[in-house]
């Protein structure tokens, strides 16, 4: 029985790794700034619960699995913030995404100054 | 002569605890200083601790004569596991030095802190000099080499903040304190990548205890690399000689106050610990030490004498020449440690002693007058005389003692040290002195000229006498570089106990 | 505190005192003036009555304080302190009246501070004195170089500064490369300092040390201008003509011929002298400086650097003297001392008299000048001969002393040098006098004076009483030899 | 080879050390000089964390003897070799350097804020934080007379 | 040398894989010129540096490392660009002999001495075998609580730890003389734009704030159980506060902890810190001797149950000693960061000609 579930827990934190290297690709690749930071946040939130469950699964029911529970939390509470606030600033300070079509027309856009691009 | 024997300053439950209370006073006074509503408080409470911690040292000095060495257990551990505070003659001489220093400085500071400081900065201010004091009395008299470390780095972290306040007066404080931060950094790290190795190679921190297991080692290339960098990095905050570039930014531009307590301890305690390591920690017969002592130690303090001495004839800004004099006085010091005898180290540590007097007074003469006028260059000290003669009368004294005139502590300094050469038949070492002693008279005899010779230029900035909270210190120290030139055996005493410390009696 | 220490204070505490009333009623240049002739007259008693009490039973050592272990600062009673001394305060009278007269004459500035230099070094002359060791006359010979750094720059403009500067580098200088190191060899060799009579280091030194410690301290006594070391007196010739009279006749120079003369009396001791090749070596420069110097001298034609030469020859009699392995050259020594002190002043003075009527200062413009200052040129003459050493002047005996020891130790160069020197000095120094008194004929009109009456009168009366000096210590020479006898060592 | 392998940590730690004091030395650049120092500090507490290291052992929390934790811990190592080094059958890494190096980089970091500190003064006197210009600019200072009090 | 027990070989493998890491990163800051690129790098650098202390049985010391190192030093470092503005100038090579001359023969003096220490790991050494072992056989009988580093970092090395806590101070004290007087930079909060696109902080962190400063009290009171202790918990205590301050303004901030009040609480822990020690003394130990907290009679009072061990009365002192001194750290190290960190961010860039103006 416990031998099953350090095994799924294995392959678990195998597959969460396997996306982390996704995500680590995916900055270096993709285009431009929102794009990238899909990427990042998938890493973060896709890889990093993957691996935590595993962990979970392998440790068994214990003090250690609510640890990581409450690290599995944390983690869920932050990283979808950093992404977002990153974004929110580049897209106030004018910074238009560069796939995609639409554009979201601002009140405040005439008080911005744009910057380029930044190239990859 | 009176003997210290005799000497009962504290009543015993004190004396006790006196190693740690010596320490830790400051550091409550420092908090205090910090929570402290107004400037005046601050300045009062600063004095009490400088006050309560030199009467430490003072008790200690007695209980050292009579017991030889008192060792202190913080925490009831006794080393090698715990941290031992050991204060013997030369820590009890350094310490003295230390906390005597604090006050003087720290009385002055109630009547001139204004003149280089905002008011709203005051308590701050006091606090950190404070803890600039702590940090050396702790590492005068700890026995623990990482320990050490520590309040080396409590002193410098204060000190770096408090020289660039003096940016107020001259925007130039502010890279001197980078640069002083950068190279104290290094210095301090190098120092404690030296004590890894000797770890490593010993598995203890306590002096006496890495001594005792460093006899039965051989020179091992861990325990000599480990010897290297700690004396580079004590080289370094003692700015012996080609490493001293950051000590005269250092020395002037720092606040006054700042100046007058560094020039008199910060380069001391580094020497103080560089010997402890030298004569203390490494076994006499390490091969490597002698041979530092004799083809390293003492070609650079020679260099340091004569080098410096002329940078400091050349100079123009007169408190940058005191600061040049200070490194080549440094080398004069370490040339008596380097003769490796009790004569040379007691006339050494003597030189030190008296050295720190001298250049007190020489900086809280010019800080006394740096409140009216803003001496920067020597020709603006013209006709000084006439308008402050008691702060001239005290510059004056401090000089003559800095360029060895008889009747004054200085004089006696140079004789112990020339006789001490002498005794070890190092013909050279005396040349060099005679030789730097003339080149310190040459720029001593133009600050004089300037002061008491040359009358003030038509238009130029007039000086005001110091005021009398200013006066008072600075007459104290400069009467007492003419008492010491007179009776010296006080200084003597605590000197030759602190070379008997050093080497064992062993000469 | 007994009568000797009490005297001894005294003389110690006169000339400080004097210096800070001085200092104090500056404001007032008669009262100021006055206090300085009155302690000239309270310091001439004192160090008359010291000078008396010297035969007295045992001179009393006054320690007044012990900085270190082996270190004292010690007082001492003993002949050759007493006279030197006595003449120095005398003298300091009669320079001080002459220099009242010069000042005034010349209108100087800073006068106050001229008399308190003046005074302050009459203190470390009495210092030097009584001195009961090394460590002590170290210190007060430093006190006088620092004393009368101020009165050689008193002119203050570029050319005393620069004088100055070298005046205060060579003096210290050597003081604290050669003169110190050599006492503290003396420390270590003996355990002190302290003037032993018949010699400190005697039988307590091997050659060796003893020649490096003898050279250090003769060569470390700059004061003595012997050469090479000599560069420093004809520089600070700049001074006021009193200052070069006092100082560079009496007080400052004699003070290093009187270290020489100490060391070689109480540190070395005759035996250990003639015991030391040093001494020969010291001997021979000695003779070189004598030669070189009256001849030097001879090419110069401003008086008062001929005077400052013919001094540097004169000093080194005394050094010879004191070097000469017997012990008879000492006491011949000490007479020259003080008897070359009363020429020279009397000889500097006079210069200074002619300056301030006339201002002439070179020779070649005194011809026929007797004319019009008789007193003062006759005076000169009577100085000049007997520097020069004939009777009926007291000169004569020194050089007769000291130039029958030189023969009597057949130290032929010495004795030469003296000789040559000698008819040197007739070349040099007479025809000064006797061109003025009696100038060729043909001559052109003798210079007027600047001065309306000439010479002021306390000058010249400063003069004349120097010139009768001279004479008059002619007659007492034996009495002077007699009192110096136990200097040697052995009991009178 | 396994003298390499035994060695590495001390030769890779020199070489952080090395870059570290390259930066501050070579660099003109105040802040970068300063985290040049603070590379310098850090790994100088590599070095004492390496010497700390005992194979096989665990961190320096007491396990409770002969609990689950610590039998599983023990097994993992030759009987003999925890017998010799254990405390009571485990086999701890030495805690002195690890304390000695909180404290150490407890002072880089304060360091670093005093550091960075005068280094913004520098900027706001002197306009820039180029060790070059600084200097150039002091030097026309340490001409002039004192500043009128 | 020891037959290397089998599990040590993959630790090895990660230590020399992190100890590369660490080298490339180092060679990347030493290239970079762009400041702001180095200092990320430098975050980067104490992150790595972290995990390879995990790996070396040294988790206080990575605790502090990511907190300090990571955290810290980065807002500070930022902080600092941020005020100076600067790119680092291009240094020709000629001016980089020298100091590569000096790097490498300290560098060779470093390799000179590493041939002569002992292999990684080597439980004989004598590192690990003088004193090390000593305090792990003494901390159970002296001290009573499982983490032994913080027994040697709070009790036998106490006073070391006190220093410590002072450096922290005179940091906080220079920090504030250098930066904490004169004109404040606009304490406004971030503009808020039409439709708010801050809401999502705001939010979130009102939901952070009280839980980080929770886990900082965890961490402080967990700590002589596990790793952790007053350094790391006043940290991120102050990393609590820096948070509340970058979202919601440093005015509300400051209205909430004046700068006064933090410079007052950190002077305040070092009070504790040596009030402690002294207390010890009054109550006739040697300083910081915490077996003499309590007077034997207050001693008696404390009911057996409290630490659940009645057997070890002895120990109480211990016990309540370090609680106390953790928590003077606590103060210090919390009060000092944000203090620092108002420093750097409340000062403006033309600050100096303001003050000159006054």
């Amino acid at each position: 029985m416990g031998d099953v579930l350090s095994w799924a827990g294995g392959g678990l934190v195998i597959v969460g790794v396997a996306l982390s290297v996704l995500g680590a690709v995916g900055v270096l690749r993709f285009p431009d700034f929102y794009t990238r930071i899909h990427a990042a946040s998938i890493t973060d939130t896709g890889g990093a619960s993957l691996v935590l469950l595993g962990l979970c699964l392998i440790a068994g029911l214990s003090l250690v699995t609510l640890k990581l529970v409450f690290v599995w939390v944390f983690v869920m509470l932050t990283t979808p913030v950093a992404a977002n606030a990153l974004a929110n600033a580049a897209f106030s300070s004018g910074h238009k995404p560069r796939i995609g079509a639409f554009q979201i027309v601002r009140t405040d856009e005439r008080r911005k100054t744009p910057r380029g691009t930044d190239q990859p | 002569m009176i003997s210290f024997e005799t000497l009962h300053a504290a009543p015993p439950a004190l004396v006790a605890h006196a190693p740690v209370l010596m320490v830790a006073a400051p550091l409550i006074a420092a908090c205090a200083a910090a929570l402290s509503p107004s400037a005046r408080t601050s300045w009062m409470i600063s004095v009490t601790g400088s006050i309560f911690a030199a009467w430490m040292a003072l008790a200690l000095v007695g209980e050292v004569a009579r017991r030889g060495a008192v060792d202190y257990a913080i925490g009831g551990f006794a080393p090698p596991l715990g941290i031992a505070l050991h204060i013997d003659g030369l820590s009890v001489l350094m310490a003295l030095l230390v906390s005597s220093a604090g006050v003087m400085a720290s009385l002055y500071s109630g009547h001139s802190l204004a003149a280089d400081v905002r008011a709203e900065k005051h308590t701050l201010f006091q606090s950190g000099f404070l803890l600039c004091q702590t940090g050396l009395l702790g590492l005068v008299s700890t026995g623990d080499a990482f320990n050490a470390f520590v309040f080396l780095e409590v002193s410098s972290i204060g000190t770096y903040a408090l020289v660039a306040i003096g940016e107020k007066r001259d925007r130039r404080a502010l890279p001197a304190a980078f640069n002083y931060l950068i190279m104290g950094t290094i210095g301090a790290t190098f120092y404690v990548i030296g004590i890894g190795f000797l770890y490593a190679a010993t598995g203890t921190l306590n002096m006496a205890d890495m001594a005792a297991r460093l006899a039965t080692l051989s020179d091992s290339s861990v325990v000599q690399a480990g010897f290297a960098f700690v004396v580079v990095g004590l080289g370094i905050k003692a700015a012996m000689f080609p490493l001293h570039g950051w000590l005269p930014g250092a020395y002037s531009y720092a606040p006054s106050l700042i100046a007058i307590f560094l020039a008199a301890t910060a380069t001391k305690t580094s020497i103080y610990l560089m010997a402890r390591f030298v004569f203390d920690v490494f076994p006499n017969g390490a091969a490597f030490g002698q041979g530092f002592i004799t083809s390293v130690l003492a070609p650079l303090a020679a260099a340091a004498a004569i080098v410096c001495s002329l940078q400091a004839v050349f100079e123009k800004e007169i408190r940058r020449v005191l600061a040049f004099s200070s490194v080549a006085q440094v080398g004069f010091i370490l040339l008596g440690l380097s003769l490796a005898s009790v004569a040379g180290a007691s006339a050494g540590l003597f030189y030190l002693a008296a050295h720190a007097l001298m250049k007190m007074t020489l900086f809280m003469a010019l800080g006394g007058l740096a409140i009216s006028l803003g001496v920067r260059r020597i020709d603006e000290l013209a006709g000084v005389a006439r308008d402050a003669p008691w702060s001239a009368v005290a510059f004056g004294v401090g000089a003559a003692s800095l360029a060895g005139v008889p009747l004054t502590v200085g004089f006696l300094a140079k004789w112990r040290l020339i006789e001490a050469a002498l005794q070890a038949g190092q013909i050279w070492i005396v040349a060099v002195l005679a030789v730097a002693s003339l080149l310190t008279l040459l720029y001593v005899g133009r600050m004089l000229e300037a002061i008491f010779f040359r009358p003030a230029p038509a238009g130029a900035q007039r000086a005001r006498e110091a005021p009398v909270g200013v006066l008072v210190p600075l007459l104290v120290l400069a009467g007492l570089n003419i008492w010491f030139g007179l009776d010296a055996s006080l200084p003597e005493q605590l000197a030759n106990a602190a070379a008997r410390a050093l080497l064992g009696g062993a000469s | 505190m007994s009568t000797g220490e009490l005297l001894i204070f005294l003389a110690l505490v006169v000339p400080l005192f004097a210096a800070a009333a001085i200092y104090a009623v500056g404001r007032m240049p008669d009262v100021r003036e006055t206090l300085t002739i009155v302690a000239c007259i309270v310091l001439g008693v004192i160090t008359i009555s010291m000078f008396m009490r010297v035969g007295a039973g045992d001179p009393p050592v006054w320690t007044v304080a012990r900085p270190m272990a082996g270190l004292e600062v010690a007082f001492r009673l003993e002949p050759l302190g007493a006279l030197f001394a006595l003449m120095a305060s005398v003298l300091w009278g009669v320079n001080s009246l002459f220099s009242i007269g010069y000042m005034r004459g010349k209108r100087e500035a800073n006068q106050t501070r001229f008399y308190m230099c003046f005074a302050l070094a009459m203190f470390a002359v009495m210092g030097i004195a009584m001195a009961a060791n090394l460590f002590t006359l170290f210190i007060f010979y430093e006190v006088l170089t620092f004393s009368t750094y101020p009165l050689v720059t008193h002119a203050g403009d570029v050319r005393a500064r620069r004088a100055g500067r070298i005046y205060l580098a060579m003096l210290v200088g050597a003081s604290l490369v050669l003169f110190l190191p050599g006492i503290i060899g003396v420390q270590i060799a003996a355990g002190t300092t302290a003037f032993t009579p018949g010699g400190l280091l005697s039988g307590r030194v091997d050659a060796a040390t003893g020649n490096a410690l003898l050279l250090l301290l003769v060569f470390g006594a700059t004061k003595a201008a012997l050469m090479p070391l000599h560069g420093w007196l004809p520089g600070a010739m700049v001074a006021p003509a009193p200052v070069s009279a006092m100082l560079h006749a009496v007080a400052v120079v004699k003070a290093g011929v009187f270290v020489i003369l100490k060391v070689s009396a109480y540190i070395f001791g005759p035996n250990l002298i003639s015991a030391l090749p040093a001494a020969t070596w010291l001997l021979w420069i000695a003779a070189g400086t004598i030669v070189i110097a009256s001849v030097v001298a001879m090419t110069k034609d401003d008086l008062k650097a001929r005077l400052a030469w013919s001094t540097v020859g004169q000093l080194a009699y005394i050094t010879s003297a004191a070097m000469l392995p017997a012990a008879a050259g000492l006491v011949a020594g000490g007479l020259h001392m003080l008897v070359h002190a009363f020429a020279k002043i009397t000889l500097f003075m006079c210069a200074g008299a002619i300056y301030v009527a006339t201002g002439a200062s070179k020779v070649s413009e005194m011809g026929g000048l007797g004319r019009s200052m008789p007193v003062v040129f006759s005076c000169f003459l009577v100085g000049a001969l007997c520097v020069i050493g004939l009777p009926p002047f007291a000169g004569m005996w020194s050089k007769f002393l000291l130039i029958s020891a030189a023969f009597g130790t057949k130290e032929w160069f010495t004795a030469a040098a003296m000789i040559v020197s000698s008819l040197l000095g007739l070349l040099y120094l007479a025809p000064v006098a006797l061109r003025a008194l009696l100038p060729p004929v043909g001559d052109g009109s003798p210079r007027a004076f600047i001065r309306p009456g000439g010479a002021p009168g306390p000058a010249v009366a400063a003069v004349v009483a120097t010139s009768i000096g001279c004479v008059v210590l002619f007659l007492f020479a034996d009495a002077v030899t007699a009192y110096l006898a136990p200097i040697t060592g052995r009991a009178r | 080879m396994s003298f390499i392998l035994s060695h590495f940590n001390y030769i890779a730690v020199a070489t952080l050390m090395m870059a570290g004091l390259f930066i501050v030395f070579s660099s003109g650049n105040l802040i970068k000089r300063m985290i040049g120092l603070a590379i310098f500090q850090t790994s100088t507490g590599l070095l004492y964390i390496s010497l700390a290291k005992v194979s096989g052992g665990t961190a320096a929390i007491a396990v409770e003897p002969a609990s689950a934790e610590a039998r599983d811990l023990a097994s993992r190592l030759d009987p003999a070799y925890v017998a010799q080094h254990g405390i009571d059958g485990v086999v701890y890494s030495n805690p002195l350097p690890h304390v000695l190096i909180l404290t150490a980089i407890v002072v880089g970091v304060a360091t670093l804020a005093v550091g960075l500190a005068i280094a913004v003064r520098v900027r706001e006197a002197f306009g820039s934080v180029e060790a070059d210009e600084i200097e150039v600019l002091s030097r026309i200072e340490s001409t002039q007379p004192g500043p009128q009090t | 040398m020891i037959a290397l027990p089998p599990s040590f070989d993959a630790n090895l493998a990660i230590d020399i894989v992190l100890l590369v890491m660490l080298l490339v990163v180092a060679g990347a800051i030493v290239r970079t010129r762009n400041l702001l690129a180095a200092i990320i790098l430098f975050g980067i650098y104490s992150l790595v540096s972290a995990v390879w202390l995990v790996v070396m049985d040294a988790p206080d010391v990575a605790f502090t490392e990511a907190v300090v190192g990571a955290g810290i030093s980065t807002i500070v470092l930022l902080g600092a660009i941020l005020l100076t503005r600067g790119e680092a100038e291009k240094t020709d090579w000629r001016r980089l002999a020298a100091p590569a001359l000096l790097c490498v023969a300290v560098g060779g003096l470093l390799v000179y001495a590493a041939m002569g220490l002992p292999a990684l790991g080597d439980a004989a050494s004598p590192a690990n075998a003088h004193v090390g072992r000593a305090y792990l056989e003494a901390t159970p009988r002296d001290i009573g609580i499982p983490n032994m580093v913080t027994a040697v970092l709070a009790s036998y090395r106490g006073f070391d730890t006190l220093g410590e806590t002072a450096v922290i101070f005179a940091a906080g004290i220079g920090v504030a003389l250098m930066l904490g007087f004169g004109p404040r930079a606009s304490l406004a909060p971030p503009p808020a734009v039409i439709g708010d696109h801050h809401v999502v902080l705001r939010v979130s962190a009102k939901f952070l704030i009280p839980l980080i400063a929770l886990f900082a009290f965890y961490v402080q009171f967990h700590g002589d159980l596990g790793a952790g202790g007053g350094f790391q918990a006043g940290v991120i205590m102050a990393a609590a506060i820096i948070l509340h301050a970058l979202v919601f303004g440093l005015r509300e901030t400051m209205a909430a902890v004046p700068p006064r009040v933090a410079r007052g609480a950190a002077s305040f822990g070092v009070l504790l810190y040596a009030g402690v020690g002294v207390a010890c003394m009054v109550n006739g130990g040697g300083f910081l001797d915490y077996d003499f907290l309590f007077p034997p009679a207050i001693e008696k009072q404390i009911p057996g149950w409290l630490l659940g061990d009645p057997d070890h009365a002895h120990h109480w002192g211990q016990h309540f000693g370090i609680m106390l001194i953790e928590l003077g750290v606590l103060l210090t190290v919390a009060a000092t960061m944000v203090t620092i960190f108002y420093g750097f961010a409340g000062r403006t860039v033309d600050a100096a000609r303001q003050e000159a103006k006054r």
